[in-house]
Parts: C-alpha cells; sequence; structure tokens
C-alpha cells in the first residue's frame, strides 16, 4: 500500500474525562514563550494564566480549579508536536485550549481530533480550523482573517474613496486570506502590494515601494512588531499614509510601549509616540484596555492588576483572558460532570454574550469563533475613538451586516467560575 | 556502530567482549559489513524490547531520537571524517523533509521504502552540488558558506508558496502499523519502529564507511590534503563524496521526521537546528559515532529534562521558560571544559577507570 | 531609478550593520583564530546593559558607554575562563564552547528583562533616506575598522596580538605574553561588537535580535577574507546591497538567498574571500 | 644528463615557475631514467623543493613540459601522479597528525588496493582482502624500515627520526617506480644516514630516486647523476666527480665542505 | 668547570605522560660557553632545552641562570632573562611576514632596533628580498635561517639552538657555527647546541654532553668526545 492511502479511522470516544478529577482539571497549549517568535505571543498565556488563577480563587468551576499548562515550543512545529504528546499523554490534559500559531497548530490538529481531545479557540486566524468535517473538535477563536479583511476593505470603500491603496502583509495565510477579503472592495484601487517574511526584521524595501506607488491607504496585515516597523520606516522616509491595521497588529498598547521606548531618552529627535499611532485605524473584535469605560475592559485590567505578572497589560493580554473566559463558561456549563462530550455539548449549544463585542459561532456545523469585528480609531490623546460599530459576514462574497441586538454580558452576569 | 572515526591511534574496541579468546577473534575475522549488520540487528532488537516496556510518548521521543542519531552522524562522518565543518546540516533534513511531504502528497501510492530511496537520492543530489560548490573552501569560510545556506534555503520555500506551502508548511497523513499487527503496536511505536529499523540500516553502512578504506580516506585529506593526495587519493571528489554521504544520511533523517511528525516548515529547519546538531555532535563526542547516538539522546532529552525541572522548581516565568536553553548551554560548555572528546569520550574514560580498579 | 536609489541607500545602511558585526568577528579572528558565536551574545549583553542604563539613568550615551564597557569586560571574561581551556584543546570545540555561551546569554537575558520586545531608539535622528543615524554608524564602523587595521599592521601590540594568535609557542619564545593578549583581543573585538549591537540593534531589542544579523555579519566576513577589516566592511556593504536590491525587486523573501549567493560567487572565485592574501604554501 | 629520451620515466624540460614577481625556476630540465638515483643540490631557496612540486603535480609550473614514460603528464594532479607511480616525501614530513603510525602507512598504500568505488562505499567485494593485505603490507613496510614498535602511536609523539622513518615508509608501501626524497637525511644522525644510504641503493633496485639533500656526503655516495640549482637556474650537471670539482658549485653551494661531509 | 656556571642545571626530571623524557640530568654552562648536547633519536634532547625555557614543565630539578631560579618561570619569560630558544623545526610564525617574524625577536628589549635587524639580515642575505613577504612562502633552509634570526634578534645571553642545521645548505650551517664562536667572542654570547650532527657540532664547541634515554650518558670537552671512540660508537654513531 502506498504511504500516504490512509482510510478513515473510527471516532474517539468522547465519554471520558481524563485530567479530570473532583476538584481539578488540567487543560493544555502551546504557546511560543522563547524564541524569535516568543515577543508578542508571550502575552497570551500569561493573560489566559492570570483569568485562570482569578477563576480558581473564586471557587473554581463547578468546585473544580483549572490547571492551566502552557508548554513552550518556540514556534517550531516539530517542538509543538511533542509538547503536544506530552500534555495529552503524560499530563493527560482535559482539552487542548488556545494553542498558538497557524504552522504549529496545523502539526497537531489531526492528532488532537484523533485523539478525542477537545481542540478549543486555536490563537490563530487561518481559515483551517473551521472544518467541522475533517476537525470535529476543533473550535476556531479568531474573527478569521478573510472576513475581517472584508470589513476593512469596505471601511475603506467608504471612508476614503477614490484613495490609492498599499497592502502590507505576512507572507502566509494572513496575506493570501486578508488579500482575498480586501480585494473584493478595494481591487482597483490598489496600487502595490508589499509583503515581508517574518524572519527578516527589515521592511526599509517596502515601505519605499508603498510610498513611491503613492498609496494614501495602507493596509497592514502584520503582527506587531512588523506594523512598528512599518510606521517608523514610514516616517523615517516623511511617508505618512492612513494606516488600516488588523487585529493581529493592532494591539495598540504594546506598539505604544515599544514606540515610546523607542523614542525615549534618545538624542534622536524623536516623534512622541502617540504622533505615530495618531489616526491609525484598528479593526478588532476584543475590548481593548484603551477603553476603561468598557466593563470588560475594566475587568480585566484589575484581574491582571491582581493575579498578573510585573508587565503591562496590553490587547494581547485581553486576547488570552477572554479566551479563558469563555473557556471557563463553557466547563461551567458543561456542568458537574465532566466528560468531553459534555464539554462539546456545552460548546455547540453556548450561548455566547461577550467578553468580545461581535457573535461567536461554535455549533451548526460553524466553529468559526468571532463573526466579525468593529474599527476603532487611535487619538493623539491615546484614547481610542470607535469609528464603526461591529460589522460580520462570511468568508466568501456575501454581504457585510451590521450586528444587531447582541446582548453583551457584564463579567457580573456572566457565569464563568463559582 | 562500534567502530571510531578515529581520533584515537587504536581504531575500533567492539563492545561486546566475550571470554573464549577465540570469539572477539572470529568475530574481527568477519567482513566489516558483516559485523555492523549483526550489530545493527542487535541494537534493533534492544529498541524493540525498550519499546515494548515503554509508552506513546516515549516512542515519539524515540524516534526523534532516532533520526536525530542519523543526521548526526552523518554529520559525524563530514566533521570528524573529512574534517569539513559543516554549520548548514539542517538544510539538508529540509530538502528530505520536503522531498518526503511531496511524494506523499502527490503520489500517495508510493510505498514507504521507495519514498525513502528517493529522498536519499534527492538530498544525495543536493549534498553533490553544494559539495562540488564548496570543496575548495576550508575550515571558517566552508562554515559560513554552509551557514548562510541553512538561513537562505528556507527562502525557496516561501518563495514557491504554492508548491511548499510557504511558512505554513506541508501536513501529511502517512499510513500506521499494519493490519496484522493491529493492537499489537501503537502507530507511534510503528513509527519508531519503522525509523530505528531504517537508521541502523544506514548506521551500519555509515560505520563500514567511516571504518574502511573510504573512511581512512578521510581522514587523511582532514590531516594533510597534500599528502593525502601524495599517497594516491583524489582530494576534491572524497571531500564531495563525504558531503554526500552526510548530506544523503541528513536528508534521510529530515524524510523519517516527515513521516513520524506529518508536518514539514521552514521554521522547522531554522538556524538553531544547524548550530544546534554541531554543537551536539561534539558535546557527543566528535570521532565516534557512539558520540552522535549520546548527541541525538542529549538534543532530545536534555529540553525535555530542563523543563521538567523547570516546572518542578516553581520559578519565575521568565527564568522558567529560558532555563532549557541555559542549561543546554552551560552542559555544554561544562562538557567540553572536563571533558574535552565529549560525553563519548568522558563516558569512555570512566569505564577505563572503573575496569582498572 | 529613485527606487534604486532608495534601496541603494537602505542597502547601506543595512551594510554598516552587518560590517559592524563582520568586522567583531574578523578582530577576534586575528586575534584567536576563532569563529566566534558569542558575538552576538555579547552584543546581545551589552546593549541590554544600555537599556537598563539608560532607563535609570534617562542618558542614551551613558548607556552607550555602559555597552561598550559590559562587551569588553564580557568578553576578557570569557575568554580568560571559558574559551581558553577549552579552545587549546581544539579549534572546533572553541568554536562550540562559543555557541554555548551564546546560549546562556541568550536564556539569561531572557530570564532578566523577559522575552518581550523593547524598543531601543537610535543614536541620532534616524529620520531621512540617508538619516544621521546611518552616517554615525557607517562612520564609527569605517573609523573603528581604521583604527584597528593600524594597530594590527604597524604597532608592536598588534604584532604581539597576531603573533599569539597565529603561534603561541613560537610567541611566547619571542617573550609575548600570550594569554594576556588573547584576553586583550577578545576584549578589543567584544568592544566593537557591542558597538556593532549598538547600531544594529534599533529599533526594537529582545534576545534573538541579533540571530539574522550576526548570520549576515559571518557572510559578510566570510566574504570579505577573514584576514581583513576592510573585507569585513566591503563584505557587509555587499550583502547589504544585494539583500536590498534582491528584496526589493525580487521580493524579500529572497534576501537571504541573496546571501547565499553572494558568498558562493565570491568563494568560487576566491575561496578566502575577496580580499585576502594568496593562499599559504603548503608543503 | 640522463639524455635519453627512449626509457626515460620522467623527463621535464623547460620548466618555470613564478610567484609574483619571483622566479622560483627558469627553464629547468630534468630526466630520470629508470633505476637512477639523481641528486638535485643548490642553496636554501634555489627552487629543489618547487621542482618536487612541480614534478608531482602539487603545482602547475608557469611553462615547461612534462612527461611521464613518454606521455606528456603537464596538467597531472599530484593524486594522479601519484597512481601512476610517483611517491615523494615532503621536507615537513607532512604525516598525519591524528592518525596512528600503521594507519599513516596504510594510506600511503591505498593506490595498490583493489577495490573499485563501490567496494570502498559499501564494505563489499575486494574491501575485506584489500584491509588485509593493506594493513599486512603496511606492518611489513613499518618493520623494514624499523618503526613496527610505534605502530599504534600518534606521530606527534615520537622523536624525529623515527617520524623520518614513517614518513619514508609511507612513500615506499605502494612500490612506486620514481620517489622523490626531499632532505631524508636531515635531522639523522650520522650512522642513520649510512643506513639511510644503503636503503636509498635498495629503492634503486625497483625504483628511480631523485634525492635533494645538505648532506654531501650521502649525494655523493648514492647518486649516479647530481643537477645542482642555484636561484632557479641549472648551474651545473653530471657525475658527483665532476660536479665536486665544479667550480661554479663550490662558490654558489658547497664552500669549503665542498669534499664532502660537514664534519 | 672553574668559575661559577652562568646556566646552571641540577637533577631536572620531565615526562611525557609516563615516558620519562628526561632523567636527573646536571649540567653546568659556564658563561662564554659553547656546548653540545647530542644523543641518538629520543634522547630526550629537545625536551631539555624545552624544560629549560618552561615550554614543557618539569617533574622535578632545578635550573638556575646566573644564580636566579628560573625552573618554573613561565616561557615568556625566558627571553627576557636573556634565554632565546630556536625551537626543533623553527617555529617560525608563517602568517607574519619575514620582517615581522624579525621584529617579533627583539620586541621584547625595544621598540625599534635597526642595528640589530639589519645585522641578521646581513648575515641571511635570502631574506633580505623577502622582507615583506608572508614567511609562508620561504623554503625550508629560509625558515631556518629566519628562525634563527629572530632568536638572534633578542640579543640574548644565552642561545638554545635545537637542531639549527636543519635543512640548511652546508655553507650556510658552517657560517652559522663559526657566527656562535664570533658572537661568544664579541658579546660573550652562552650557547647550548643541540645536534644530531654529532661531528660537526663537537667540531665547534668546547665541550658536550651525550644524552642517552634521558641520562647523560657521557659528558667532557668536546675534543675528547670527539676521540672518544667507545662513546662514539655507543652513543654518536659515527
Ligand atoms: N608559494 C610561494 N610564494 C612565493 N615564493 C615562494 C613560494 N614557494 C616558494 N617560493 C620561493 O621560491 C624559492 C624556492 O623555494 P624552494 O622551497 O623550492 O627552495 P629549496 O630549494 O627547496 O630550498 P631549501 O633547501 O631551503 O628547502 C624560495 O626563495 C621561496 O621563497
Ligand atoms: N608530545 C609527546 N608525547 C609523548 N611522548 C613524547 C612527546 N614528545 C616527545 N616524547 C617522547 O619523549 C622522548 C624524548 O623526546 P625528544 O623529542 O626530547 O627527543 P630528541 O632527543 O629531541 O630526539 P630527536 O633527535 O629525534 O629530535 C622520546 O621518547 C619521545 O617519544
Ligand atoms: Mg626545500
Ligand atoms: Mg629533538
Amino acid at each position: 500500500t502506498g504511504a500516504g492511502q490512509i482510510e478513515e479511522g473510527v471516532p474517539a470516544d468522547l465519554d471520558v474525562a481524563p485530567g479530570v478529577t473532583d476538584d481539578s482539571v488540567v487543560i493544555g497549549a502551546h504557546h511560543p514563550l522563547t524564541g524569535p517568535a516568543a515577543p508578542g505571543y508571550l502575552s497570551i498565556s500569561r493573560g489566559a494564566s492570570a483569568v485562570f488563577d482569578y477563576v480558581n480563587e473564586q471557587g473554581g468551576v463547578n468546585g473544580r480549579e483549572i490547571d492551566y499548562r502552557a508548554e513552550d515550543d518556540a514556534y517550531d512545529p516539530s517542538m509543538t508536536i511533542d509538547v503536544t504528546r506530552e500534555l495529552v499523554i503524560r499530563d493527560e490534559i482535559f482539552a487542548m485550549m488556545g494553542g498558538l500559531g497557524t504552522p504549529t497548530h496545523s502539526g497537531v490538529i489531526d492528532y488532537l481530533n484523533d485523539e478525542g481531545v477537545p481542540d478549543i479557540f486555536p490563537s490563530s486566524g487561518a481559515l483551517a480550523w473551521n472544518n467541522t468535517e475533517v476537525h470535529p473538535l476543533t473550535y476556531g477563536w479568531q474573527a478569521d482573517y478573510t472576513k475581517e479583511a472584508k470589513v476593512q476593505g469596505e471601511y475603506i470603500a467608504e471612508h476614503f474613496p477614490g484613495q490609492s491603496v498599499g497592502y502590507l502583509y505576512q507572507n502566509d495565510d494572513v496575506g493570501v486570506d486578508s488579500q482575498a477579503g480586501l480585494d473584493q472592495y478595494l481591487e482597483d484601487e490598489v496600487v502595490a502590494r508589499q509583503h515581508y517574511e517574518s524572519e527578516v526584521t527589515d521592511l526599509s524595501a517596502q515601505i519605499a515601494e508603498l510610498d513611491r506607488a503613492g498609496a494614501d491607504v495602507v493596509v497592514c496585515s502584520c503582527i506587531p512588531a512588523f506594523t512598528a516597523m512599518g510606521m517608523l520606516e514610514a516616517s523615517r522616509i516623511g511617508f505618512d499614509p492612513q494606516w488600516m491595521v488588523s487585529s493581529i497588529g493592532g494591539d495598540t498598547a504594546t506598539l505604544q510601549g515599544l514606540l515610546q521606548e523607542f523614542t525615549s531618552d534618545t538624542p534622536a529627535e524623536g516623534t512622541p509616540a502617540d504622533a505615530f499611532l495618531e489616526d491609525t485605524l484598528v479593526t478588532t473584535y476584543l475590548p481593548r484596555v484603551e477603553d476603561p469605560e468598557d466593563e470588560w475592559a475594566q475587568f480585566f485590567i484589575d484581574v491582571y492588576e491582581e493575579y498578573g505578572g510585573e508587565d503591562q497589560i496590553t490587547n494581547t493580554h485581553i486576547f488570552g483572558m477572554s479566551q479563558a473566559v469563555m473557556f471557563a463558561q463553557a466547563l461551567k456549563s458543561a456542568g458537574p460532570d465532566l466528560t468531553r462530550q459534555a464539554l462539546v455539548d456545552a460548546l455547540e449549544n453556548e450561548e455566547w454574550r461577550g467578553p468580545g463585542h461581535v457573535p461567536f459561532a461554535s455549533s451548526d456545523g460553524d466553529h468559526g469563533g468571532h463573526e466579525g469585528v468593529f474599527v476603532v480609531q487611535h487619538q493623539s490623546d491615546g484614547t481610542q475613538d470607535w469609528v464603526q460599530e461591529a460589522r460580520v459576514t462570511d468568508r466568501e462574497d456575501g454581504p457585510i451586516e451590521q450586528v444587531e441586538g447582541f446582548d453583551r454580558a457584564t463579567p457580573e452576569e456572566l457565569e464563568f467560575h463559582d | 556502530m562500534s567502530t571510531t572515526t578515529g581520533q584515537r591511534p587504536e581504531p575500533s574496541t567492539e563492545a561486546a567482549s566475550t571470554p573464549p579468546p577465540s570469539l572477539p577473534e572470529r568475530w574481527r575475522a568477519l567482513p566489516l559489513p558483516a559485523r555492523n549488520l549483526l550489530g545493527a540487528a542487535a541494537a534493533l532488537l534492544a529498541v524493540i524490547a525498550f519499546l515494548a516496556v515503554t509508552g506513546d510518548l516515549t516512542a515519539l521521543r524515540l524516534a526523534t531520537v532516532g533520526y536525530t542519531f542519523l543526521a548526526i552522524a552523518g554529520l559525524q562522518l563530514l566533521v570528524g571524517g573529512s574534517g569539513q565543518i559543516s554549520l548548514g546540516h539542517g538544510a539538508f533534513m529540509m530538502i528530505g523533509a520536503y522531498s518526503m511531504a511531496l511524494l506523499v502528497l502527490h503520489l500517495p501510492m508510493l510505498p514507504l521504502a521507495t519514498n525513502l530511496l528517493i529522498v536519499v537520492a534527492v538530498s544525495a543530489v543536493a549534498g553533490i552540488a553544494v559539495g562540488a560548490a564548496t570543496a575548495r573552501l576550508h575550515g571558517p569560510y566552508l562554515a559560513g558558506a554552509t551557514l548562510i545556506l541553512a538561513v537562505g534555503l528556507p527562502g525557496i520555500a516561501h518563495r514557491y508558496h504554492d508548491l511548499f506551502g510557504g511558512s505554513n508548511g506541508l501536513n501529511i497523513r502517512t499510513v500506521g502499523a499494519p493490519p496484522f499487527l493491529d493492537g499489537i503496536v501503537t502507530t507511534s511505536e510503528w513509527r519508531a519502529l519503522v525509523v530505528w529499523f531504517t537508521v541502523l540500516l544506514v548506521l551500519a553502512a555509515l560505520a563500514t564507511i567511516s571504518g574502511g578504506r573510504l573512511g581512512r580516506r578521510m581522514r587523511a585529506i582532514r590531516d594533510d590534503e597534500t599528502a593525502a593526495a601524495m599517497s594516491g587519493i583524489p582530494v576534491g571528489r572524497t571531500k564531495v563524496v563525504a558531503f554526500v554521504i552526510a548530506s544523503a544520511a541528513g536528508g534521510l533523517a529530515g524524510g523519517l521526521q516527515a513521516y513520524v511528525l506529518g508536518t514539514v516548515t521552514p521554521s522547522s529547519f531554522s538556524l538553531v537546528l544547524s548550530l544546534t546538531l554541531i554543537a551536539a555532535l561534539v558535546l557527543g563526542g566528535i570521532g565516534s559515532l557512539w558520540g552522535a547516538l549520546w548527541a541525538a539522546v542529549a538534543i532530545v532529552y536534555l529540553e525535555v529534562w530542563a523543563s521538567d525541572l523547570a516546572k518542578v522548581m516553581d520559578l519565575d516565568h521568565n527564568v522558567q521558560h529560558n532555563l532549557p536553553i541555559v542549561l543546554f548551554g552551560v552542559v555544554l560548555i561544562l562538557v567540553l571544559r572536563f571533558w574535552p572528546l565529549g560525553l563519548h569520550g568522558g563516558l569512555q574514560a570512566l569505564r577505563n577507570r572503573i575496569a582498572r580498579r | 531609478m529613485d527606487h534604486f536609489i532608495n534601496l541603494t541607500l537602505n542597502g547601506l545602511a543595512l551594510g554598516a550593520a552587518y560590517s559592524a558585526l563582520a568586522l567583531s568577528l574578523v578582530l577576534i579572528y586575528q586575534a584567536t583564530r576563532l569563529v566566534n558565536f558569542a558575538q552576538p551574545a555579547f552584543a546581545l549583553l551589552s546593549v541590554y546593559a544600555a537599556f537598563a542604563v539608560t532607563q535609570i539613568t534617562g542618558s542614551y550615551w551613558l548607556g552607550f558607554g555602559a555597552a561598550l564597557i559590559t562587551g569588553m569586560t564580557a568578553g576578557a571574561a570569557a575568554e580568560r575562563f571559558i574559551v581558553r581551556p577549552i579552545a587549546r584543546v581544539s579549534p572546533l570545540n572553541g568554536v562550540i564552547v562559543t555557541l554555548g555561551m551564546l546560549l546562556v546569554v541568550q536564556g539569561a537575558v531572557g530570564m532578566i528583562w523577559g522575552n518581550e520586545q523593547h524598543g531601543f531608539g537610535y543614536a541620532f535622528s534616524y529620520v531621512g533616506r540617508f538619516s544621521p543615524a546611518d552616517i554615525f554608524a557607517v562612520s564609527a564602523v569605517a573609523g573603528v575598522a581604521l583604527l584597528l587595521f593600524l594597530l594590527y599592521r604597524f604597532t608592536a601590540i598588534g604584532l604581539r596580538m597576531r603573533a599569539a594568535a597565529h603561534h603561541p609557542e613560537a610567541a611566547r619564545l619571542s617573550g609575548v605574553r600570550v594569554g594576556l593578549m588573547l584576553t586583550a583581543g577578545w576584549a578589543i573585538a567584544s568592544f566593537i561588537g557591542a558597538l556593532a549591537g549598538m547600531l544594529a540593534a534599533p529599533p526594537f531589542l529582545y534576545p534573538n535580535v541579533f540571530d539574522i544579523v550576526f548570520v549576515f555579519g559571518i557572510t559578510a566576513a566570510v566574504v570579505g577574507g577573514l584576514d581583513n577589516p576592510f573585507g569585513a566592511i566591503l563584505g557587509g556593504m555587499l550583502i547589504g546591497l544585494g539583500g536590498s536590491w534582491v528584496s526589493g525587486y525580487l521580493g524579500p523573501e529572497l534576501a537571504t538567498l541573496s546571501a547565499l549567493v553572494i558568498v558562493v560567487v565570491v568563494l568560487s572565485v576566491r575561496p578566502d574571500g575577496i580580499l585576502s592574501r594568496p593562499t599559504a604554501r603548503k608543503v | 644528463m640522463t639524455a635519453t629520451t627512449t626509457g626515460e620515466l620522467l623527463g621535464a624540460e623547460d620548466i618555470t615557475v613564478r610567484f609574483g614577481g619571483l622566479t622560483a625556476l627558469d627553464r629547468v630540465g630534468l630526466h630520470v631514467g629508470p633505476g637512477s638515483v639523481v641528486g638535485l643540490i643548490g642553496p636554501n631557496g634555489a627552487g629543489k623543493t618547487t621542482l618536487f612540486n612541480v614534478l608531482s603535480g602539487v603545482l602547475r609550473p608557469s611553462e615547461g613540459t612534462l612527461t611521464w614514460k613518454g606521455e606528456p603528464a603537464v596538467a597531472r594532479r599530484p593524486h594522479e601522479s601519484a597512481r601512476a607511480g610517483i611517491a615523494r616525501t615532503f621536507q615537513g614530513l607532512n604525516l598525519f597528525p591524528k592518525l596512528s603510525v600503521l594507519d599513516n602507512v596504510v594510506v600511503g598504500a591505498d593506490r595498490t588496493a583493489r577495490g573499485g568505488p563501490l567496494s570502498m562505499l559499501t564494505g563489499l567485494g575486494h574491501h575485506h582482502s584489500d584491509e588485509k593485505r593493506l594493513r599486512a603490507r603496511a606492518m611489513e613496510a613499518l618493520e623494514s624500515f624499523g618503526a613496527a614498535q610505534y605502530a599504534d602511536r600518534l606521530p606527534g609523539t615520537l622523536p624525529y627520526g623515527v617520524q623520518k622513518q614513517v614518513a619514508l615508509a609511507r612513500a615506499c608501501v605502494a612500490d612506486p617506480e620514481l620517489l622523490l626524497l626531499d632532505e631524508p637525511a636531515s635531522g639523522l644522525s650520522s650512522d642513520q644516514i649510512d643506513a639511510l644510504a644503503e636503503q636509498i641503493r635498495t629503492f634503486s633496485e625497483d625504483m628511480a630516486v631523485v634525492l635533494v639533500e645538505h648532506h654531501m656526503d650521502l649525494v655523493m655516495r648514492v647518486c649516479d647523476h647530481i643537477v645542482v640549482l642555484n636561484f632557479g637556474e641549472v648551474i651545473a650537471t653530471g657525475t658527483p666527480d665532476e660536479v665536486r670539482n665544479d667550480p661554479a658549485v663550490t662558490r654558489a653551494y658547497l664552500g669549503t665542505a665542498g669534499n664532502g661531509d660537514p664534519e | 668547570m672553574s668559575d661559577t656556571p652562568l646556566l646552571k642545571i641540577e637533577d631536572l626530571t620531565a615526562h611525557h605522560g609516563a615516558v620519562c623524557a628526561l632523567d636527573s640530568v646536571s649540567i653546568d654552562v659556564p658563561e662564554r660557553g659553547l656546548c653540545a648536547v647530542l644523543g641518538a633519536n629520543g634522547a630526550g634532547k629537545s625536551t631539555l632545552l624545552r624544560t629549560l625555557t618552561g615550554l614543557h614543565p618539569a617533574t622535578s630539578g632545578r635550573v638556575t641562570l646566573d644564580g636566579e631560579d628560573i625552573t618554573r618561570l613561565p616561557a615568556e619569560r625566558a627571553v627576557t632573562k636573556g634565554l632565546a630558544h630556536v625551537p626543533e623545526g623553527g617555529g617560525v610564525i608563517v602568517e607574519l611576514t619575514v620582517e615581522e617574524n624579525l621584529r617579533l625577536g627583539g620586541l621584547w628589549r625595544a621598540r625599534h632596533d635597526p642595528e640589530t635587524l639589519a645585522e641578521v639580515l646581513d648575515l641571511f642575505p635570502p631574506l633580505v628580498e623577502r622582507r615583506g613577504k608572508p614567511a609562508a612562502t620561504l623554503s625550508g633552509g629560509e625558515r631556518q635561517m629566519l628562525a634563527i634570526g629572530r632568536a638572534l634578534m633578542a640579543r640574548p645571553r644565552v642561545l638554545l639552538l635545537d637542531e639549527p642545521s636543519l635543512g640548511l645548505a652546508p655553507m650556510v650551517t658552517e657560517q652559522i657555527f663559526t657566527l656562535l664562536g664570533d658572537l661568544r667572542d664579541r658579546t660573550g654570547l652562552t650557547v647550548v647546541l643541540v645536534e644530531q650532527n654529532a661531528a660537526g657540532a663537537l667540531g665547534v664547541t668546547d665541550h658536550g654532553f651525550v644524552l642517552n634515554q634521558g641520562r647523560v650518558a657521557a659528558e667532557g670537552p668536546s675534543d675528547d668526545l670527539l676521540s672518544d671512540d667507545r662513546t662514539r660508537h655507543a652513543y654518536l654513531g659515527f
């Protein structure tokens, strides 16, 4: 028989509860905690960890403390496989929560599904996660890149009609999926498409080309470091476009921290950090630290203050914290007789009411996670204005619709701990 | 696996020595390949026994040790044998891994053995190209050129996104254990067996090469190119052959890795991998295939043990995450400081000291 | 044409950083015959020291000084206490132990300052196509190369250092304190390494910030010829320019490949780098 | 010169080698017949080693022709020369420092192995018998050069004189047709030099020898024919007696020590 | 010997691993002495010189120079005490130019010493044209000249020569031997000469020591050794 000819396997038994005792439940995750990819992603597991500590402090979920184990895979897929196996076989995790990265998570998604380990909320916006036929136990989290890009494209087309647009994107599925959405609205306005490789930390050629092509608006489908680098590079050559940044790179708090450190205390005649970010548009679906009016944002800031590390909370922390809250919520709904089947049932039937600002899909053959995004604009004083309410769409060429009647619960209302 | 590649003048100390004096003699009288194959068969039995008493997680790690061992053994022949220092061995693993993945994806009907043979052929061809381009280079120049090879090659995977899948790479699924073994061995155990069978077979070949005439030619070139040439050894060709053997072994190791892990991405074949391979080689002990084995074990298990240790110690996040890296570095420094011939040399010295008591 | 000029200027600016690292490698190589993988480690340590000092004192230049001193001390200490006893056994062991130090320092930096990114500024304004910061980088590198060239070629101490590196025994018989010279060589080279780090780190600082820059640095040193500081600069500029042009015209994913191509082309014509001397007589 | 081109083993004509501005060899000719012992002498830096390098293929001459058994051989690389039957020792010995003494000599015998590339790669075919034979042969050579008891040592730990014997054994073990000896007697004591003279005479029964040497008594004793180089040019050739009495040679090279031993 | 020796070696013992290469060697070298150390291959001659300058550690015993104990003096200090050593095979630094090699020899004394440099170059004309060339390009004999020249650049009180005639043309050897006598007479140089060429060495020295398996097997005025058939046959082989 050929090495690549596989028969269908038998579905795994879900009426089991490994890692669950009367007073604890073990869950795992893989994150880059060291190595070149660690900066920028490290905060996610820190945030999640803080929320779980908070939850445990409140008495846990259905009487069980959550034992959250985030393992380091250094963003190397071969290590992801090793740590995932270790989590599943040795630590006997009940579920995987928030495994990070497309290349990394792709390597274990089959394994997790084969072994019957619920694969909840992978931290990546790849379209691949939402494929209930092949991966029934995988539940997506992030608004997928195409949906997000469609909203961005529509916004730009509406608010900057006739202006030239340039794309700056990471050369992987982020770039591919984003362009698929953007092009639906901006195809004719695009004057430059520039990409970067995350291994090469230099954007000078790309920004110079965007400038030369005369892009008035630059859509940046980048991770935070490259967003910041792009902005610095642009200011270096006196290029001042309207920036539109996706949620993955739109952690303005992180960006501001970076730019602050960059400009302070140097002889370089600097621009204040807020000036770099001024007017920048960001699409996102989660609460933001810049929005302390928001109950969830306030809640997260308080929790991190109490249970987090020394570092300053950013929107990346909130990413992990929101995951943790929603996971805990599902666990709560699964009831005291916890099995994997119970968790899956809870996910399929859950009525999601936040912390995200958009509806969340985890049922009916749609495991797409957050279904849309809203748009904020960074102000020179460091605050952010909502410039467009949340909108949802599909990942094909369907219409974009305003979110109606999404009833968001407050942290007190939401039942995610005892 | 019992042959060492020089360094010490006495080239072989057989591991299994038994009291009746005729037995070692008869053993020695066997041709080299026969001895090495018998050794490999014995080692395979040991692996099977080990698999029988351990679980699935160990099976995966054992498979990892297996292909890493193979990659380092190839490097051993190149660096320890012919004296060419390559910092780009990961590049060949990458070539092998991608070949494997592409074969499984596009020609799923080919059996695994065929795939492995093709992988060897492809990486050997790559080895010829690289070896021929670098045959005139010495020392740090060769090191620099191979280093940039390891860093540059992933660029191709990004460039030809459609074929190689860009930074997300390729995911493959391969068949597990044959039906008649259902319920006896798990998929992981089966994979580990396939890996070790292949690795030991190739290792027997490598041991034969390095213990025989070709190995001696390489060591002569390593020591003095001109004198080697004046003994009738074609220097350039032999260096290329060393490169080809090493790259074929590296490529095969990569192919096995793809088979075991089912995923191939550029970020698995980073600079760090190439540097780790050569560092581990020296750590294990240059000049001996045993050294390659210790090196592989060290690569796989140091990391695991260190992160377990870090977890037990309940440290600050930053400290905990970075502890494995620091520990690997510290072990490397300490071993080289006190056992200049690496773990193998150190273990041998220990054994000698115990034997003398 | 405009695009070409842009790319060229970018390439030169990048090249300055590569040159600086290449220079520090060449210097260590001249002083010890070792390719020093710990170079980025010392650079990293130095730059983090600068970061810390700048945060405390608020002065960039105090940080700058701290970086240079840290680099120098770290290099000297590493040579004296770690590398010397090991490299004596075999040069390859010496190279590998520098790799070990790189791991230790990267990890230690992560332990102390975390693996998160920090912003890290330039010495002078970075604004402009060839900005004051770039000019500073290029002139600092060129000036240092010249000084060191003079030191190595024309002074007694330079002669001692080279003798110690090439043939310790003969050097000792001529009264050269070999150990001291090796330590001095490492101190100087790590000083340059720290300088290179300060030039190459911005805008961001994190434990792996020098990985790729360092690879390009080695490549540059090899292309230029490990025995010649000017070779390091030439090599750095070639790699910088090549990378920038390829990146701009063909795509950034090929930037590293362009360095590979440069290495292969140059070394196949001149196996010991562009500015190397004729190869030594063997018999 | 043994100018008979017929039956000549090695012929070099008009060999010129330049290093930058320096002409190390200037239209030098050398002819070696089978079984003859040719001495090549001259002051330090005269170009003797350089000529050896040309003859053995280590160095490509800037100009000139080389023939081997009447065939042109100018672009031959060192291993090709070796396979054709030229062996040499080096002024700096160039033993393989990390190979045992025995292995050093086995490498020298490598070209007598019968197995091809495939046997080397797989260890099959002639490999096993080759290995046994090469070792036996190397051991024999070591014995005949009196170094058998050092077979397992590393060359660096041996006294210089023993190392020289190992180097000789490595060169002779494969029965070359032409043996190029670069200062084999330097560092040897007088009785060792006597023994060496004996050895060279034995060699010349089976092979031709070209000898570069500063020990005049040895040269005068064993050579049939002598070529004298000075500043890259041949300044005299002839029998030992002719050369010894050539005033140009005395002036350029021998000095008062001209009449034999430096004693 | 009448007056107190300049270089006094007492019971010097040294090992290479388990091999005892020097076994209680005692040798006195008077000021202005020209002294030959002879012996078969492996007798320990090179080890003796290397132990004197500290390149090889002494296991036991004592070496004094002009009354000062230099047994454990590090090798780099030897030259500052006036001890210059031309090691076996020369030890030329092939990566440096000829002139740099020479300058290196004189570095410990003064920055610039054009006179000595000129003298040395005078002695070895082949080196003059090659001053600026890397020493790697030199022929074997030229390298040996360079090594001796470098030692002379140090203007030593005691010159230790390990087989200086290695690879040198007979005329040059003769010239160097003559030079040693000259220097002794002009500058008061003391010489320890290790040679295989026993007859030649005894011809120019005034005292000789014969080593055999690490021990002093015979010693005496050079002329006596030359004419003593028993020692000659037993140890010197001519
Ligand atoms: N690669 C080279 N580059 C420059 N000059 C060289 C090179 N090789 C040899 N020479 C010069 O050519 C001349 C001849 O050198 P060669 O080694 O042939 O001398 P030789 O006759 O063997 O002398 P010796 O008796 O001292 O060994 C010498 O002056 C040497 O400096
Ligand atoms: N590095 C070493 N390791 C082991 N043994 C050594 C080493 N160097 C020298 N020996 C041994 O020490 C003894 C003395 O050697 P040494 O070199 O001093 O002799 P020598 O008299 O100079 O001989 P030669 O005339 O050949 O130069 C010899 O038996 C030699 O084998
Ligand atoms: Mg010569
Ligand atoms: Mg000696």
